[in-house]
């Protein structure tokens, strides 16, 4: 399928470019409206993304089933994964801005232009989700990384956002010039920015000595440093916590949602499409390489996680111990086996849908209770359940989860992870994610432990709007469904990377 | 018929238990639970000498499948020959007069009507007991009566002596019943079924006539030894005897049915059951744990003082001479003891239970009677008990003296049962049934000419003296002489007729008229036993059963000769004349030492006791070390409360500490494992000490990310460092690969 | 001067910019660390597009591709706009905590 | 159909007890009861009905459920489920009702975890797919935390965690044997979590799940799953735990049902699907050929020693229990008719027995406010009637002839001397030991001169008579006619124990 050139390339970009028109738009009206009615400005937004996924769901219905399109001379791919992720990307970007309208703590004053970072952002991450050039990917990624910088410090008159917002640049901007040292280094070897030309050249490459597996190897690594960054994981964590700590809890909740699978889509591509290859990988054994950082990313997660007092911090952590789960399906991308490889990619698939809605989910009780009990810290959880049962109960669910206990969501998520790695014949990975998920459990039961076997100060009753609970259901029935259902299944099954 | 007179017998008292259990649920209690009870052991007993006729030779067990896993089946049933039936009547027919007797002893008690709830129970229990037709419901039974037994003696269980007793009673006798249940577990490994008699042909009886070898022979006899562990536990033999004594903390009614006519006879009569499969070996363990029971009991008895107590040690002492007959293969002599013992053993402590009662004018109920301050403060409710807790004085022979007058048919009554146990000839049946033992066990001595059964036999001889000695000790103390203890013999009183009733009808059963019913010429047929042959060296031929007197003899006056003649026609057909010749000699030589042992031991306790021509303390003194043994009795209690229970006791505080300390503490070690892991790359180390495996681990992870954030400083330039580290570790450790 | 050349060039500026990054105490150095970084890639871009990249034959004479250039002249507009954003935010830290040495802002941590 | 009825009736009274309003605790606690009550009066309709052949569709149900992973909401029965489900059932309303006075706080949230529970519990005995078998099972854990963590004793934070992370650490391990079985089922098309399918696979030579030294490590696998959940030394230590600081109500339902959760698994899974496994751990050749009869042996020594060293009521009761479900073990390592009859009926009796045991604790708990033993006394004189059931309660759970306790231990007995002589006889202590530590109980709590503290306890009333009748009557009934509950699985019994006693010749 030879590249499509701009102009035939626009019809399919129409979602991109549909998101930019509303930035503008949300930019414009912002200066409009006072400063009262300032929601509109939100709605807006969401209108926005709604024509954006309309868009989405026309370009693949164009699309048809298995098929791809490469676009403007071969930049950026429409395909089956990329829409999955484009509608991900949408869905968690429209439960940021509804959090935030819901939050306190962002300035009332400047959310004109906090939407419009808000649609850039997602941009920009529908980039990472289909680019398939050097020149793309880099892009892409620091169209997204600027913009979650300045979210990320969005608070002003804060210093922890602040904060926040000056390591995750200082960390960001050095991670993507390795990242961006790693790409001139492969554009090197193979004298194109194309990853599929990459991809079938540098066996060759290898074969005929030209290129050394050292070479290889360090330029990986120099770019798994940015994506690492992306996905948070380990030795590219450590921003994380911080950032997530400072930044305004909807930023958090888009950061771990949002920009995790937005990194994974494009760890899956890039690797999958420039190294897919299995010479290459075995050339510089990369499924080891991955399989140690994926165990090391949990395991570190979930240990930094247990004596956290602050709920966003510790729900960092255990983002960061997601992350690692989810890079041992990425592991299965170095198998051989074509079948393990595509079961590899349906399990993150289905364990990001998953992940979307608890950890979101977990993300809106933190809003909630910040802006009711006005605490982050575990402490501020406890009588919850007396308090507000119906939140507390939420909560639990989504923590319960978290942890993979069976017949919620997270558990089917795990399972079918699992599964997919013990078919992978990764025997010591699986348990060590095993061992992990029962230590999840402790830090998890603590915030249910305060929440229920503890009582609070005060015990006056917190109070709701509808539309809290309205949000709130929206996030706990899929977390209680979602693994009951067949066609999710179906779906994670079907998206494959050609 | 048959079955339906059985589930009547048995139904009865289960129902009259049954009424009382329902009434309590609704928190009150039927209005003559003792007219109920009684009247329901009458029935019984009306039917069990119904049953008498329906006898026949040789029955077939009337069972149903209990329980029926694929080929497997467990059957419950009711066997019926005349053992079950002399059985029945003897339960029964004890059983209604204690009742009877209660109806006037126990009267006023604050728990009158449990009383007799508890009694019927107890008689179903032994009633199923001895119908049952196999193993596993023998078994039931025998826990059963074990249960009753045990609330009977703790009836007055605010005295912790009454607590403590009962707690006893249990946990020996299910020491025993342990090993039966082992011997149990062996027959049904060996033979797929626990039923003895069984019409098909695969009942345990006749599967042992099959097996055959030394090997066989061997484990056989160790199963025979097991299963009569239950009867030692049952029976109070040695070295279970201990608990027998203490549970006449019980009312005396209880001490008269249960431990003295019917419960600790079942271990005699389980014995009997089992007499086809005994083998030599395990025969000749019986007959010296008989044996050795009877003398050590009687010698313990001599020195008691509590009037119950020295009845107690002589049930023991008899139920030895059981054992011993049926050891020695004198089965018919066996059971004929156990019958005629039950009736005068029942008698003496009924009569005793009059004598205490006659007291009690003097002294506040039971119940509330030995809850005094100075018992509260040993209450500590440990494992150990203590025991010989000092004399109750309504029961302390000290203080008695003198009743024959106060109390004529009391008087009269005991004296007879105390002439039967002693063995005074012939118009006692005491001395028929003592007499046919002692004759069996020297009949077979001199027809094996087995040392074994020479040294028995003369264990028996002593035990039989010395038994004479003490009963009448127990006579001349309590009626003779001059009243010890004045006030006390004011008081005392002849007692109501509902109490005397019953002991004149057991003072007829004691006269040997009455056991004519069925100890007549081969009403019981002594069993086969296929695994005990006389020993080569012996001079009769192999195959000869022997042992049995001919009850013929006693009853009819059939001359020894001829009863020879029929015992041999009972064989398997030739009998020969060594062999009569060794009865008759047995028999006239038993029956002469015996008459002189009585009559030396009356002579010696009217001596001591009533010319007092000696003085007791005096010998006492001489003897002391012999004389403490006795009041110690052998030292078993110290033995077992020392040793055995202080080391239960002592395992399980053990195991629990081991709960706590060892298996957490392994965790803990694997936790220190992890912790190591985690140190290798973390870096640190973790040295604090947490028990519990839980928070241990918990501990560990949890330091393990203590120390993961440390690394995270806060700095941002350390986790650029960490980054690029990450790169040029990856990058050298990947190179290498 | 041959490919090596200007990869050992880039080579050092990178290291350089490392090392900025790593130890000035100075939030604007460490900016300036980042942006040597930022163009010790692009100049491996541009070298490489020079030395690698196939040229291409169009109607007779040889023409040269500028994957690297363009990829190059992206980087410098990034490079840009990351300036801007730094500079905007260590404003704020500067308004916040009254110094911009990064060793001073730590108050997240653990 | 009714099958499915019966387990998701619980889960609907949840749903409406949610939906009711906090306050009205009577009505709450009302349709509770009626919500357990209709599962039970099921389960008395499936007890008459379970072997009519015509009647069979009503106690199956068998839908595709994820057909991604071929998993499907397959249930039914045989005998050792349905005897199962009938303990759970009848468990069910006795908790409800002892749970009606002593719960103050939330009894709203009480009752609808409690409802979720008996949901997973049912579902967990009726589960024929291997999936849906793992989910009840952990669908048991969360509501148990909560139980115990909100409602508990002074610790039961630290229980409710230890009892939640030992069980999730047990069953980490299950699922892992549990996707090597779905993995070696077959080709990726055709793989399956059916049981019945796996079990037959197992059976045939030649494939992968019937490979030996496969079905070892599997066995190995689920066993400790099990283990913890039953529990067997040394994974026991959170059961006093949990048990000291649970509600009366909840001790009720892990002693009777959640423990038996894992001897059911053993039987079903272990013995079932894995004989080779099954015959290398009993097969009696060696440490590894005894390894299972010797944690039998452990736990019945052991916990009867345990039990004979506490002071607290409820932990002695506790670790009696371990004791007698080391019989269960014993009599399922012995594998023949006898033993395995013995271990099931052991089950459904220990659960009735153990259910009396720690409904009598509370009883008393409720009175008192303590569990100390030895600061009782002479309680027999100030409540007969209470003592009257403890008796009958205790002499069954130290297996008086006559009552259902013993059949059980006397068959698991039986049944494992043929395989495993010393062993049995050893075991036989525990026989003993428990005699002495119950009458020892007996007699500190009951026996004695009443203790002062005492003169005005109140007597037990009817509501908790009425808790406790059933289960007596149960426990009386089936010791004299044990064939009620023997007839339910004795085919069953037949046909799993003839395949390992085939299995373990073979390996001979």
């Amino acid at each position: 399928m030879n590249p499509l050139e701009n102009i035939e390339s626009l019809a399919y970009f129409a979602p991109e470019i549909l998101l930019v028109i509303f930035a503008a738009a949300v930019i414009i009206l912002d200066l409009l409206v006072k400063n009262r009615e300032s929601e509109k400005v939100a709605y807006l937004a969401l209108v926005g993304l709604g024509c954006s996924l309309v868009a989405i769901l026309i370009t693949n219905s164009i699309l048809g089933t298995n098929e791809s399109k490469n676009l403007f001379f071969g930049m950026i791919r429409l395909d089956g994964f990329a829409v999955f992720f484009k509608v991900l990307l949408l869905l968690a970007t429209a439960a940021t801005i509804l959090f935030s309208l819901r939050s306190e703590e962002l300035d009332v004053r400047l959310k004109g232009e906090y939407y419009a970072l808000l649609l850039a952002v997602t941009f920009g991450m529908f980039l990472m989700a289909s680019a398939t050039n050097l020149l793309m990917i880099f892009i892409a990624l620091e169209t997204v990384s600027l913009t979650s910088y300045i979210l990320a410090g969005f608070l002003t008159h804060s210093p922890r956002s602040s904060e926040a917002a000056f390591k995750y640049i200082t960390y960001g901007a050095v991670a993507s010039g390795t990242m961006l040292f790693g790409l001139s280094l492969i554009f090197g070897m193979a004298g194109t920015g194309d990853l599929a030309t990459i991809g079938q050249q540098l066996p060759a490459l290898l074969g005929s000595g030209e290129v050394t597996a050292l070479g290889v190897l360090i330029a990986i690594t120099f770019i798994l440093a940015g994506i690492g960054y992306k996905i948070a994981s380990v030795p590219f964590h450590m921003w994380s916590p911080d950032v997530y700590e400072g930044a305004p809890i909807p930023i958090t909740a888009f950061l771990s949602v949002a920009s995790k699978a937005a990194g994974f889509a494009l760890f899956l591509r890039f690797f999958f499409s420039g190294f897919g290859n299995s010479e290459v990988m075995q050339s510089i054994d990369l499924g080891l390489l991955l399989a140690v950082v994926s165990a090391l990313t949990m395991t570190i997660g979930n240990l930094a996680a247990l004596p956290q007092q602050n709920v966003k911090r510790l729900l960092a952590y255990s983002s960061i111990a997601h992350g690692g789960y989810l890079l041992m399906g990425a592991v299965l991308l170095t198998n051989g086996n074509a079948a393990i490889v595509d079961k590899g990619i349906g399990a993150i698939i289905f364990y990001l849908i998953v992940y979307f809605f608890m950890n979101l989910g977990a993300f809106y009780v933190v809003v909630l209770i910040a802006n009711e009990a006005g605490s982050e810290m575990i402490d501020g959880y406890r009588g919850l359940s007396s308090r507000a049962p119906l939140v507390a109960g939420a909560m639990a669910i989504f923590l319960f989860s978290l942890t993979g206990i069976p017949f919620l969501a997270g558990f089917f998520g795990k399972w079918v992870l699992f599964a997919a790695v013990i078919e992978g014949k990764l025997y010591w990975l699986a348990f060590v994610g095993l061992l992990n998920s029962v230590v999840s459990l402790y830090y998890y039961a603590r915030i249910v432990k305060a929440m229920y076997f503890e009582t609070a100060e005060d015990t006056d009753r917190l109070s709701f709007s509808k539309g809290t609970f309205a949000l709130l259901s929206v996030f706990v029935v899929p977390t209680i469904f979602i693994g009951l259902l067949n066609i999710f299944y179906s779906l994670s099954e079907r998206i494959t990377l050609q | 018929m048959v079955v339906t007179l059985i589930g009547i017998i048995l139904l009865c008292p289960l129902a009259a238990f049954a009424i009382f259990a329902l009434f309590g649920l609704a928190k009150r209690s039927f209005p003559r639970q003792d007219l109920l009870s009684t009247a329901a052991m009458l029935v019984a007993l009306v039917c069990s000498f119904i049953l008498l006729r329906e006898v026949v030779p040789d029955p077939e067990p009337h069972t149903v499948d209990w329980i029926s896993i694929g080929k497997i089946t467990f059957s419950m049933g009711f066997y019926l020959d005349s053992v079950t039936v002399i059985m029945l009547i003897v339960v029964t027919l004890v059983s209604s007069l204690v009742h009877i007797f209660s109806i006037g002893y126990m009267h006023g008690d604050p728990r009158y009507p449990r009383f007799f709830a508890y009694l019927s129970l107890f008689s179903f229990s032994m009633l199923f007991l001895v119908v049952s037709d196999n193993l596993l419901g023998i078994y039931i039974g025998w826990e059963l009566v074990g249960l009753c037994s045990y609330l009977l003696i703790g009836f007055w269980f605010e005295k912790d002596s009454a607590a403590n007793a009962c707690k006893k009673a249990f946990l020996t006798t299910r020491v025993g019943d342990i090993g039966m249940f082992i011997g149990m577990m062996m027959l049904f490994a060996k033979f797929k079924t626990l039923s003895l008699y069984d019409g098909s042909e695969n009942g345990i009886f006749t599967l042992v006539e099959g097996l055959s070898g030394t090997g066989d022979m061997i484990w056989l006899s160790i199963a025979g030894v097991l299963i009569f562990c239950g009867a030692v536990g049952k029976s109070a033999q040695v070295p279970l005897h201990t608990w027998l004594p203490d549970a006449m903390e019980g009312p005396t009614p209880v001490s008269a049915l249960i431990h003295a006519a019917t419960m600790v006879a079942a271990g005699v009569y389980l014995t009997a059951r089992m007499f086809p499969i005994l083998t030599p070996g395990s025969s000749l363990v019986i007959a010296y744990v008989g044996g050795i029971t009877a003398l050590v009991a009687a010698t313990i008895a001599i020195v008691r003082f509590d009037i119950k107590r020295v009845l107690a040690y002589s049930t023991v002492s008899q139920l030895g001479y059981m054992m011993l007959a049926i050891g020695a293969g004198s089965y018919v002599a066996g059971l004929f003891h156990l019958t005629t013992h039950a009736f005068f053993k029942a008698l003496l402590f009924l009569g005793s239970g009059s004598v205490i009662h006659a007291f009690h004018a003097m002294h506040a109920h039971h119940n509330d009677e030995h809850t005094n301050g100075e018992e509260h403060e040993h209450d500590d409710h440990s494992l150990v008990h203590e025991h010989g807790s000092e004399i109750p004085p309504d029961q302390d022979m000290r203080n008695m003296g003198g009743l024959r007058r106060k109390m004529p048919l009391t008087f009269i009554t005991m004296l007879i049962a105390t002439l039967s146990i002693s063995g005074v000839p012939f118009i006692f049946s005491g001395f028929w049934s003592k007499d046919a033992i002692l004759g069996g066990v020297l009949g077979r001595a001199m027809e094996w000419n087995s040392v074994h059964h020479y040294l028995l036999f003369g264990m028996a001889l002593c035990a039989a003296g010395i038994t004479a000695f003490y009963m009448f000790r127990l006579i001349f103390m309590t009626f003779f002489g001059e009243p010890r203890n004045q006030e006390m013999h004011d008081m005392a009183h002849e007692s109501l007729w509902v109490m005397v009733v019953p002991l004149l009808v057991l003072a007829i059963l004691s006269l040997p008229v009455v056991n004519k019913l069925w100890f007549n010429k081969d009403y019981i047929i002594r069993p086969d036993q296929p695994h005990v042959h006389a020993p080569q060296h012996a001079y009769v031929s192999p195959d000869t059963k022997t042992g049995d007197v001919d009850f013929g003899i006693v009853f009819f006056g059939i001359s020894e000769a001829e009863a020879a003649e029929d015992e041999g026609g009972q064989d398997i057909g030739h009998a020969d004349d060594a062999h009569h010749a060794a009865h008759e000699l047995a028999h006239n030589i038993a029956m002469v030492l015996s008459i002189i042992v009585a009559g030396l031991g009356i002579l010696l306790s009217w001596l001591f006791y009533h010319r007092r021509r000696f003085s007791a303390e005096s010998v006492a003194t001489k003897f002391s070390p012999v004389y403490n043994l006795f009041w110690n009795k052998y030292y078993f209690d110290e033995f077992y409360d020392g040793v055995l229970v202080a080391l239960t006791v002592w395992k399980s505080r053990l195991f629990a500490k081991f709960d706590l300390s060892v298996v957490d503490g392994i965790v803990n070690g694997v936790a220190t494992i992890v912790r190591q892991i985690f140190a290798a790359f973390i870096g640190f180390f973790d040295n604090r000490v947490v028990d519990g495996i839980v928070n241990r681990v918990a501990e560990v992870t949890w330091a393990a990310g203590g120390r993961i954030r440390r690394i995270q400083t806060g700095a941002i330039q350390t986790y650029l460092f960490v980054v690029l580290g990450g790169i040029v570790l990856i990058i050298l450790i990947f190179r290498a690969l | 001067m041959s490919l090596q050349h200007y990869l050992v060039i880039s080579a050092i500026l990178f290291s350089l910019g490392i090392f900025a990054v790593l130890t000035r105490k100075n939030a604007i150095s460490i900016l300036m660390g980042i942006e040597l970084i930022l163009n010790s890639c692009n100049l491996n871009f541009v070298a490489f597009s020079r030395f690698v990249t196939p040229s291409e034959n169009i109607v007779g004479s040889e023409v040269f591709r500028l994957d690297g250039q363009i990829i190059a002249i992206f980087g410098i507009v990034l490079a840009a706009a990351e300036a801007a954003v730094f500079l905007a935010i260590i404003l704020a830290i500067y308004r916040e905590f009254g110094s911009i040495r990064p060793d001073k802002v730590d108050t997240l941590k653990g | 159909m009714l099958l499915s009825l019966m387990i998701f009736v619980p889960l609907l009274g949840m749903i409406v007890v949610l939906l009711l309003p906090r306050e009205s605790e009577e009505l709450i606690k009302r349709v509770a009861l009626v919500f357990t009550l209709i599962p039970l009066v099921l389960a008395v309709y499936l007890y008459i009905t379970y072997n009519q052949p015509d009647l069979e569709h009503l106690w199956k149900q068998n839908v595709p459920w994820i057909e991604t992973f071929n998993i499907q909401y397959h249930v039914g029965i045989d005998g050792l489920s349905a005897i199962l489900i009938l303990l759970t059932a009848l468990l069910g309303p006795i908790c409800v009702l002892a749970s009606w006075r002593n719960i103050e706080k939330g009894i709203k949230a009480y009752m609808a975890l409690f409802l979720l529970l008996e949901t997973g519990m049912l579902g967990f005995f009726a589960a024929l797919d291997l999936f849906l078998f793992f989910v009840f099972f952990e669908m048991t854990l969360l509501p148990m935390y909560f139980l115990i963590g909100v409602w508990g004793g002074p610790r039961r934070e630290y229980a409710a965690i230890k009892f939640f992370l030992y069980t999730l650490f047990g069953s980490v391990l299950m699922l892992v044997a549990i996707i090597a079985v779905y993995l070696n089922s077959g080709a990726p098309g055709d793989r399956t979590f059916d049981i019945p399918t796996l079990i037959t696979l197992a059976g045939t030579a030649g494939h992968a799940l019937a490979d030996p030294v496969f079905q070892r490590w599997i066995f190995a696998g689920f066993f400790i799953g099990f283990a913890v959940k039953v529990p067997i030394f040394p994974f026991h230590t959170w059961l006093p735990d949990a048990h000291v600081e649970a509600p009366t109500a909840i001790s009720v339902i892990l002693a009777g049902v959640l423990l038996k959760m894992g001897t059911y698994g053993l039987v079903r899974i272990n013995m079932d699907m894995l004989p080779e496994g099954m015959a290398y751990f009993t097969n009696g050749v060696g440490f590894v050929g005894n390894s299972l009869a010797l944690l039998g042996f452990i736990n019945i020594v052991y916990g009867s020693f345990c039990a004979l060293a506490q002071t607290d009521f409820k932990k002695l009761v506790a670790y009696s229990s371990i004791g007698h479900m080391g019989f269960v073990i014993l009599g399922l390592a012995a594998g023949n008719e006898v033993g395995v009859t013995g271990a099931i009926l052991q089950m459904f009796n220990h659960g009735v027995i153990s259910a009396m045991l720690f409904l009598l604790v509370g009883v008393l708990y409720d009175r008192a406010h303590h569990r100390e033993i030895n600061g009782f006394g002479g309680l027999g004189n100030r409540m007969p009637i209470y003592t009257g059931i403890t008796t009958l309660a205790f002499m069954a759970s130290l297996g008086l002839p006559g009552l259902s306790g013993f059949i059980g231990e006397a068959f698991s007995l039986l049944g494992a001397y043929e395989r495993f002589q010393v062993l049995t006889i050893l075991s036989t202590i525990g026989i003993v030991v428990g005699a002495a530590y119950f009458l020892w109980t007996l007699q500190r709590v009951f026996l004695g001169t009443l203790n002062p503290k005492y003169e005005d306890l109140p007597e037990i009333n009817r509501r908790e008579i009425l808790t406790l009748v059933p289960l007596g009557i149960l426990t009386i009934v089936l010791g004299i006619w044990p064939h009620f509950a023997i007839e339910m699985f004795s085919e069953s019994v037949v046909e799993l124990t003839t395949k390992i006693m085939g299995t373990l010749q073979a390996s001979l």
